[in-house]
């Protein structure tokens, strides 16, 4: 069934991609979304490695009652922790690259890489 | 003294950092001297922790009273706190220039916050102790980067910026994955503890996470595949991101490299070895090195603008000491250090004084530097000293490195040896490119007009830090024996990885 | 069961990412990213964790989306 | 021709991310000894987190400083030590009932404070990138726009208290509470062509993290280490238990509202048009 190793290959299949779309693509906000894809991915494995089958999310509630020292039923909490950081930090850079695209856009009118070359270039 | 204090050297440039950017009526008028002060408190603050360090041995700081295994913690031991304070006066020169220019007149306070922030970044990432927390800090880093490059707002640094942007990111997404992978197989991110066990991981695995934080590393370390991104970074950079970018942010990126390497995998050492998938990783990297050199060097050779040439002979040189850094041996890691001493001191000299030289023209190729001699006397003095330094003149440190870096190789003859054909290519490209632009200064401009009109005025600040730096330079000229005692000091330290443990981890002993 | 539930959301979200990175239209590939990180908070879901969950759909689907479609607002839908 | 060239490109990248892919199998079905990815995992008890999930830092520190060995911690872990019951146990090294929030905002909570600066240096860079540049503004909002904005605020608005404030208890936090903030005068952007001026944004943003640094200090003052809890943690599982928690969380999602609010401001209306 579901174990960690299938989620580490579906996590390797979409970072794959996601290297792919930006090793191929000519446009600048594509090559954000694959960047974007590929954050996704690395998301998911550092999510997937604190993943423990049959067990319950890492919040003591009424539900739960106690979290005892013997049995100790939940999942990895500390890659959760690390994820939340890695999520905002995306947002924070896919920001700035938007920015950049918006600038670049001004002096070029178009935004494959491609035609954003200079006579003047080497 | 409390050792938990070190990290004021972190909170407190970031404590000015919002307050500089609140955009209220009295700060608004002193955002300049807040600046300026913070920087200064960092060097003295450092200069003070670096005599304990003298005195006590490692100090490790502890944040929120959990103790390593558990919690963050940073380790300030001599080799990091040097690192600091010699990043700190190169800091404070470039943000002298910034400050006094004032050609950045309606974002100045926004951009200075920025640099505070870079401040912090770089202080921590020296420091820390922790793998995702040198993950989140080099975001900062490379975020700030990548601002302070597109400040001049034309197509070159924003083109330069957003290659930046997308190899940095692709970089910390392989970090990323990097982390989860050591967190998943050792289940801790304490990089001492890292370093106990790392052995125990099995061949492949290992190999996987060397792969991919050699790849996040190198992207910022301009080597080859990766370097696409400085020939407009540089270019279109302002004069003061020249500065941080040659004299700052490599020189911490080779820093990372050092630790990662020495300290974490215990390079020298390392086992890559597998019956059925033998892999010589010296001779890897050596490949991997030497085309990065060959490729730099060439470039900057047929270039025509300044900067362009000056961007990839420094990235040449990044590539050289990860060269010496390579052979994984006492006298490699000293020649690598002695490089490092060069480049962070001559390099910034060069930007500033070719920057001087070539003002008022249009064009920024070779050709604006003729008659550099008559026109800007000081600038031209200085840009020629630091070449003469930069290149490797006999009795500098650069020269020595380079002496070192042939004995390291040559002096056990094996297949290695072969590769130092490329630093004798190097360096003879080296000597011919800045040679030619030193001749340049002393030829006439015939299409030069008379007009002088034009107030050579020398900007204070530009006279200062020029006057610093080659004070510095000299100081190292007169005193070879200065960098000796730091340099077997430093080489103790890094060749000796069970002491970085036993400071955090304490293992029992004593 | 469970099972099943996590081959669709393989499925769909390798699908997404492959129409993310090549349809010529950005506006396209932009809202196939949104529904990616969607398919990526159910997944952190069904793997016990709602913090991630949460974050990734209020900041990684919702903000992220809106900042690319100003980006696409301002420059240029297709990819030439 | 060019076309041709193109392809050639995307096969040669598709091979050689594929040869890629085959490497990073190996480590998966490695013959041999050594650690490595674990098929499954069965427990926490060789992880750091174990520590965490049971709030015995302190405890296991104790120990450890006694034998003078902090890498044998896992040894201990099979120690005795006392349950954590929902809504009884009281004053323990850590008052929060969410295991993650006790990781993001106490455990590693330096991490978190570097995520904060993330955030407020790319908006920085957003607005420095995009100064001086003039948009051309949106059309008018629509009857339906309206009318729907005017429905959905007041419970977006609850939402985001919600989840802010109960971020120690519930999932949640500080992050995604700051983010529907932003989408919330977003809302009053597009609805009611209502906005902020840029610079009052300004001001609470570097306010309140300059308080979150502020408060982390103290620490360093008060227990002797950056970030030490230096106020009561009352009872696990009590809305104002964890007052540190409580206290830096809501400054968090004050001023990542505030951020992401300039960031939208930003590309919606450009950095000169402050009206």
């Amino acid at each position: 069934m579901i174990d960690n190793r299938i989620l580490y290959i579906f996590s390797t299949i979409l970072f794959l991609i996601g290297i792919f779309g930006a090793i191929t693509n000519k446009n600048l906000i594509k090559i954000l979304v694959s960047i974007s894809v590929v954050e996704t991915a690395s998301n998911i494995f550092l999510v997937s490695i604190g993943y423990i089958k049959n067990s319950k999310p890492p919040i003591l509630d009424a539900n739960m009652g106690k979290i005892s020292v013997s049995n100790l039923n939940i999942s990895d909490p500390l890659p959760h922790a690390l994820v939340l950081t890695a999520i905002v930090i995306g947002v924070g850079t896919t920001a700035v690259g938007i920015g950049l695209c918006i600038r670049l856009f001004q002096y070029y009118r178009t935004l494959n890489i491609n035609r954003m070359g200079d006579k003047d270039e080497l | 003294m409390n050792y938990n204090t070190t990290v004021l050297l972190i909170i407190i440039p970031i404590l000015s950092s919002f307050l500089v950017y609140m955009p209220v009526g009295l700060i608004k008028k002193s955002f300049k001297i807040i600046f300026l002060a913070t920087i200064l408190f960092n060097l003295l603050f450092s200069l003070k922790i670096f005599s304990v360090v003298l005195k006590y041995g490692n100090l490790i700081t502890i944040i929120g009273n959990y103790h390593p295994p558990f919690g963050i913690n940073l380790v300030s031991s001599f080799f990091s706190i040097l690192f600091l304070i010699a990043l700190y006066i190169v800091f404070l020169i470039s943000a002298i220039i910034f400050i006094f220019k004032n050609d950045t007149k309606n974002n100045q306070q926004k951009i200075s916050s920025v640099l505070l922030l870079y401040l912090a970044s770089f202080s921590e990432i020296i420091l820390t102790g922790d793998l995702f927390n040198l993950f989140v800090f080099f975001e900062i880093f490379s975020i700030s980067n990548i601002i302070i490059i597109s400040l001049k707002n034309e197509k070159f640094s924003l083109k330069g910026s957003i290659k930046y942007l997308l190899i940095s990111s692709i970089g910390s997404a392989l970090l990323l994955f990097a982390i989860g992978y050591i967190y998943a197989i050792l289940g801790t991110l304490n990089l001492a503890e890292i370093a106990l066990n790392f052995e125990k991981i099995s061949f492949f695995s290992k190999c996987f996470i060397i792969f991919f934080l050699m790849g996040s590393i190198l992207s910022e370390l301009e080597v080859f595949p990766f370097n696409l991104w400085i020939s407009d970074s540089y270019a279109g950079a302002k004069n003061f991101v020249n500065i941080l970018l040659s004299g700052i942010s490599c020189v911490v990126s080779l820093y990372i490299f050092i630790r990662m390497f020495f300290t974490i995998f215990n390079y020298p050492s390392i086992s890559l070895y597998s019956y059925n998938f033998p892999l010589d990783i010296k001779l890897l990297l050596l490949t991997f090195f030497s085309l990065s050199i060959i490729v730099n060097q060439l470039v900057a050779l047929t270039s025509k603008n300044i900067k362009r040439i000056l961007a990839f002979s420094s990235a040449a040189t990044i590539s050289t000491i990860l060269f010496a850094l390579t052979s994984g041996t006492k006298s490699g890691f000293s020649s690598a250090i002695l490089l490092i001493i060069s480049t962070i001191i001559s390099k910034p000299l060069l930007f500033l004084s070719s920057h001087q030289i070539t003002k008022g023209k249009m064009e920024k190729n070779l050709d604006s530097f003729k008659n550099g001699i008559n026109r800007k006397r000081y600038f031209s003095i200085l840009f020629i000293v630091s070449a003469i330094f930069f290149t490797g003149f006999p009795l500098t440190p650069a020269f020595f490195g380079k002496l070192m870096l042939f004995y390291t190789y040559a002096s056990k003859l094996n297949y290695y040896t072969y590769f130092i054909i490329v630093i004798i290519f190097s360096i003879t490209v080296e000597f011919f490119y800045y040679f030619r632009m030193i001749h340049k200064l002393f030829i006439k401009d015939e299409t030069e007009r008379e007009n002088k009109n034009i107030k050579n005025n020398l900007s204070i600040s530009y006279f200062v830090s020029g006057l610093t730096m080659i004070s510095i330079l000299i100081i190292f000229f007169i005193f070879p024996n200065i960098y000796e005692k730091v340099i077997t000091k430093m080489s103790e330290e890094i060749f000796n990885q069970k002491e970085y443990i036993q400071t955090i981890l304490k293992l029992g002993e004593k | 069961m469970i099972f099943y539930i996590f081959l669709i959301i393989f499925i769909l979200s390798i699908l997404s990412a492959i129409i993310s990175i090549t349809v010529k239209d950005i506006l396209f590939s932009v809202l196939s990213l949104g529904f990616l990180s969607l398919l990526a908070s159910i997944l952190f879901l069904l793997m016990n964790a709602p913090d991630v969950a949460i974050t990734e759909a209020a900041v990684g689907a919702a903000l992220t989306t809106v900042i690319y479609l100003f980006g696409i607002r301002r420059t240029e839908r297709e990819d030439k | 021709m060019k076309e041709t060239d193109f392809n050639v490109g995307k096969f040669f990248a598709f091979l050689f991310l594929f040869i890629i892919f085959i490497f990073m199998l190996f480590p998966l079905f490695e013959q041999g000894n050594g650690l490595k990815i674990e098929k499954e995992i069965k427990d926490l008890r060789n992880r750091v987190s174990f520590a965490y999930s049971t709030k015995s830092v302190t405890d296991i520190t104790k120990t450890l400083k006694e034998s003078g060995d902090y890498s044998k911690y896992r040894e201990i872990y099979n120690q005795e030590r006392n349950d954590i019951r929902f809504k009884e146990s009281a004053n323990l090294e850590n008052g929060s009932a969410n295991i993650v929030t006790s990781i993001v905002l106490d455990y590693r909570g330096f991490d978190t404070l570097g995520e904060l600066i993330v955030l407020f240096i790319s908006i920085i860079g957003l607005t420095i990138i995009l100064s001086n540049l003039n948009f051309v503004p949106f059309n008018p909002p629509t009857f339906l726009q309206k009318t729907g904005v005017l429905f959905l605020t007041p419970f977006i608005m609850l939402t985001s208290i919600y989840i802010s404030l109960h971020g120690h208890l519930t999932p949640g936090g500080g992050f995604p509470a700051g983010s529907i903030i932003a989408t919330l005068s977003l809302f009053l952007m597009i609805g009611y062509k209502f906005s902020y001026k840029l610079k009052f944004l300004n001001f609470i943003e570097s306010t309140s993290g300059f308080l979150v640094f502020f408060l982390a200090l103290l620490g360093l003052f008060i227990t002797g280490s950056f970030l030490g809890n230096y106020l009561p943690t009352g009872i696990v599982g009590k809305l104002f238990s964890s007052y540190l928690i409580l206290i830096l969380y809501s400054l968090v999602s004050i001023k990542v509202g505030a951020e992401l609010s300039v960031a939208i401001k930003t590309l919606y209306d450009g950095e000169n048009n402050d009206r």
